[in-house]
């Protein structure tokens, strides 16, 4: 029961942050066709988040709703990787970071399509097809961007050096999350290296095991990122949407 | 001649003008304002809500707002598309918003003070939209027709979730009824206005009329909207801040105030108070994204090139 | 009493709001000199928000303390003109928004300087030394922009352009605030005129009256302002700082 | 061969070199690097710490807090200003920092999740700053010295205020005593660690010491920082995450334990938590401010123009 709702809460949380940060490219996108894949993608990881918080409120025996994760704990509580509560930064640094996250997200979701739990497992399954399409949106833009301009080229490279010390924690093991982390690492390391092979650029070694996301040690940027989720639900508790 | 007797024939029977057949150049430019400026208030839009779907206070709500927005942007896509049928190009018709050289909707240049006023948006300013577009689902202009199709059918969507979160706010809490209700005297004026000035000062609607671009005056659609919107308010219950609204037993419909048509002049002329700051909104969008389309451009342009390459070797 | 203290309240509230602003720029500006200049003027700026907040609280008979005022009040309740809740935009947008701003400001502050209670003059009396060095700061700005480079002078002018339209809320009377509004509109127009006459740029006509700050009516950037500032206050009212 | 020795001398005698004097090549370069490195430390000191100015839970600590941050802003100039006294270009300074090619403190970064971070950087990052700037208020480089002796004593001032910061939320709610007590776990190895090396492996040390821009070995001022800590911490209420720690009689100072060297080594390297991002957002100011600076350039020469054309008529 603890173990499942601690895998899913960990799931969730990386979906719902990756989500609202999708959110804030809405109306700023360089191009409509973008503004309408962005959501998307963000719509889907918010769909998936509120699957994944639903099934934990079952499973840890407290009968949460997803507002009650979502809304009601504090950053110190919340269980995602830091790179999900990275600043948007320019279009690259979003698209090479979605690249990086859909890739290992789906390599975990396809491991987890025959974990015991069939809720879980059918959560995984609907969201493998969603991820699908993550990330070849942002690998068709990161080639674009490789394979651009002098600027593009420039800014996605940039983008790469930025995400690369976050990749470490990625592939951290977990107790809760039963996957086989040695396989993710390579399968999702070797699917990005295509891609960036294809788009020209280079992925810098350092690869920072730092990380703590997973147990609750975030950067400054996710209290903040909370603030604007979390302050019109809490600033009136007793209010029901 | 003969061309001009064929497209009056066709207005006249009723039918549908494609993209192909000859017409009057007057209604080629016409149809190209009102599309664009229609593609222009999706856009322009999606701010006053945007900006909550990162605050919103449910997950659900949330989910809802953020697919509500992008159906925003994707009814622009089609509405430019429908314009690029007639000859006209979307990265001009952009231009011309973010010069000002073309206008948008006058309602988006309010601001959105509270997450009420989401679902006051939803519920007035998409059912005025509604009203005023389900006539153009019959547009003679076959595209434009079709698009209104799809889009009258997702807006009545997003009217009745902007209804369905009110009467929840109307069933919270003292402050979050008394949130709607402040947000429904800011909204309810502004929402008459969008059917445009009276019918007495609606200089080109006799000719959009011939055309059949144009199926009822401003003057009724306000009237079908009032007829509408009030016993929706009332199920809310909500007061609609119009002291001369009443019911009108001997003409079967509603009688209602003026609208302060001083102030939707002032809007209309750039005058409301966020005109500036959407215009800028998008036009910073869209140069901060100059770079992301000129690497498209550049890439599209090699990959073609390397294509032309591996055919002639 | 009352009157008073709603005079002292929206002062103090168009100098928390912009001071909020200019703390964005904090790590951001675009040169060290840029960072300490913008800083001082929104330490000034909190600073009149302090005195101000704390006379409001000993005259409206609530005793409130400022933290009172800034936290735990909500955005409907805040009486700050709108020009100083919008996005800080780019520099050009900032300095011109200052400009304006601190021209104002000064002109209010200086017929305040003999109002009857002695507490608000004196703070009146310290705030127009401050005051007149953010306008001199921004003017030297304005001027450098507008005279500087092509891209500049479109940015400076652009920023103008979107200034304009809340100008006419600056100079709408307000019940309790009491001074020659006629003359703060004459005399911050003048000043500003030549500003911009030395700049190069041009003051678009379009003044709209449209506004509503002073009563409550605010623009969507307001909620979002005040969520990040009230943010962690709200977390845990028991605590002390 | 005169000037060396008369170098030499003004060392000996413990008197400073100023910029004008003959100084040694190796002494201008690392004095040039040493007080870049330091400079960069405040400009990119003031990232994690002016985070939390928009969020500072009460108006006294904003204040406060902004006050330090541009402090900080402050030191940094003074300190590339010493650097230009000795040939050194603020805008080449800049661009290394930005490239990479210079280094500043490790201890900026890691990330400040919560406020109490502000306060336990302003009580023990600030005070090991302290400990290892007050010597080099006898730097024998002038303009470094009189530099140092300002920023020592603005970061004094900082250091209390951190510190009553801390006392404050130490009387507060059990959560807030928590957060403070979690801060301090994250914050105290990598305090330790801003000294420096091991002795043993700290090879330019030697040199910078016989040029008296060094005044003592890394391990003793690591003693000194955790001789005053220790007592402060408990007056606080504050556990030290270190079992090892524990007064000795015998030396009359604290035993400590050993820090993570390999951290310090991967952080000093560009793999810590916050390395890239911290230059990335230095490197963003400093590139988006870039038509500001060109402006006011471009004025300046305009200027300078007009006052030639004036005196020429």
């Amino acid at each position: 029961g603890a173990e499942l709702a601690s895998c899913c809460v960990l799931l969730a949380d990386d979906a719902l942050i990756a989500a609202q940060r999708l959110a804030q490219w809405c109306t700023n996108a360089p191009e409509l066709e973008e503004e309408l894949a962005l959501a998307n993608i963000g719509l889907d990881l918010l769909g998936q988040a509120r699957h994944l918080y639903a099934r934990a409120g079952r499973a840890d025996g407290t009968g949460r709703g997803e507002d009650a994760y979502a809304y009601f704990r504090d950053p110190a509580e919340f269980r995602n990787v830091r790179l999900v509560e990275l600043p948007n930064g320019d279009y690259a640094f979003s698209v090479v970071r979605l690249l990086v996250f859909a890739t290992w997200r789906l390599e975990l979701f396809t491991r987890l399509t025959d974990t015991p739990d069939p809720v879980l497992a059918a959560i995984a399954s609907k969201s493998i097809k969603e991820l699908d399409y993550h990330r070849s949106y942002a690998a068709q833009w990161v080639v674009r961007l490789g394979d651009g301009t002098a600027e593009s080229r420039l800014r996605a490279q940039r983008a790469l050096d930025e995400v690369a010390p976050h990749l470490g924690e990625l592939f951290t093991p977990h107790e809760h999350l039963r996957v086989d982390v040695a396989s993710v690492r390579a399968e999702t390391t070797a699917i990005v290296s295509r891609v960036l092979d294809t788009a020209g650029l280079v992925l810098p070694i350092t690869e920072s095991a730092t990380g703590g996301g997973r147990d609750g040690l975030h950067t400054e940027h996710l209290p903040a990122l909370l603030a604007e989720l979390q302050s019109v639900a809490r600033a009136d508790p007793q209010a029901t949407w | 001649l003969r061309l001009h007797e064929q497209f009056d024939d066709t207005i006249a029977r009723d039918q549908r003008i494609e993209p192909r057949d000859w017409m009057p150049d007057g209604y080629r430019r016409t149809l190209i304002r009102q599309i664009a400026q229609h593609a222009h208030s999706e856009i322009i839009g999606m701010q006053p809500e945007g900006e909550w779907i990162t605050r919103a206070p449910s997950l659900r709500r949330k989910a809802i707002l953020f697919a509500k927005v992008q159906d925003e942007a994707g009814h622009g896509l089609y509405l430019y598309s429908a314009a690029e049928t007639l000859g006209a190009d979307r990265a001009d018709l952009t231009q011309r918003l973010i010069d000002g050289r073309q206008k948008y909707s006058s309602i988006f240049n309010y601001p959105t003070p509270t997450f009420a006023d989401v679902g006051v948006i939803a519920w007035l300013v998409d059912g005025a939209a509604i009203c005023n577009q389900v006539p153009l689902c019959r547009s003679s202009f076959g595209p434009y027709a079709r698009a209104m199709v799809r889009v009258c059918k997702e807006e009545s969507f997003h009217q009745r979730q902007g209804y369905e979160l009110l009467s929840t706010m109307m069933r919270g809490t003292d402050h979050q009824r008394a949130t709607v209700q402040d947000a429904v005297d800011r909204w309810w004026w502004p929402s008459l206005m969008m059917f445009g000035p009276p019918d007495g000062d609606s200089p080109n609607s006799e000719q959009s009329m011939a055309w059949r671009i144009k199926r009822h005056t401003n003057d009724e659609l306000r009237q079908r909207f009032v007829d509408m919107t009030v016993p929706q308010a009332a199920a809310l219950g909500v007061t609609l801040p119009d002291p001369e609204l009443r019911w009108n037993e001997e003409r079967g419909r509603h009688d209602f105030g003026t609208p302060d048509w001083s102030e939707l002049h002032r809007v209309i002329t750039g005058d409301g108070p966020c005109n500036t700051e959407r215009v800028a909104r998008r036009r910073a969008a869209h140069e901060d994204g100059a770079w992301v389309r000129e690497a498209a451009s550049a890439h599209a342009a090699t990959q073609a090139a390397r294509a032309r390459e591996g055919a002639a070797a």
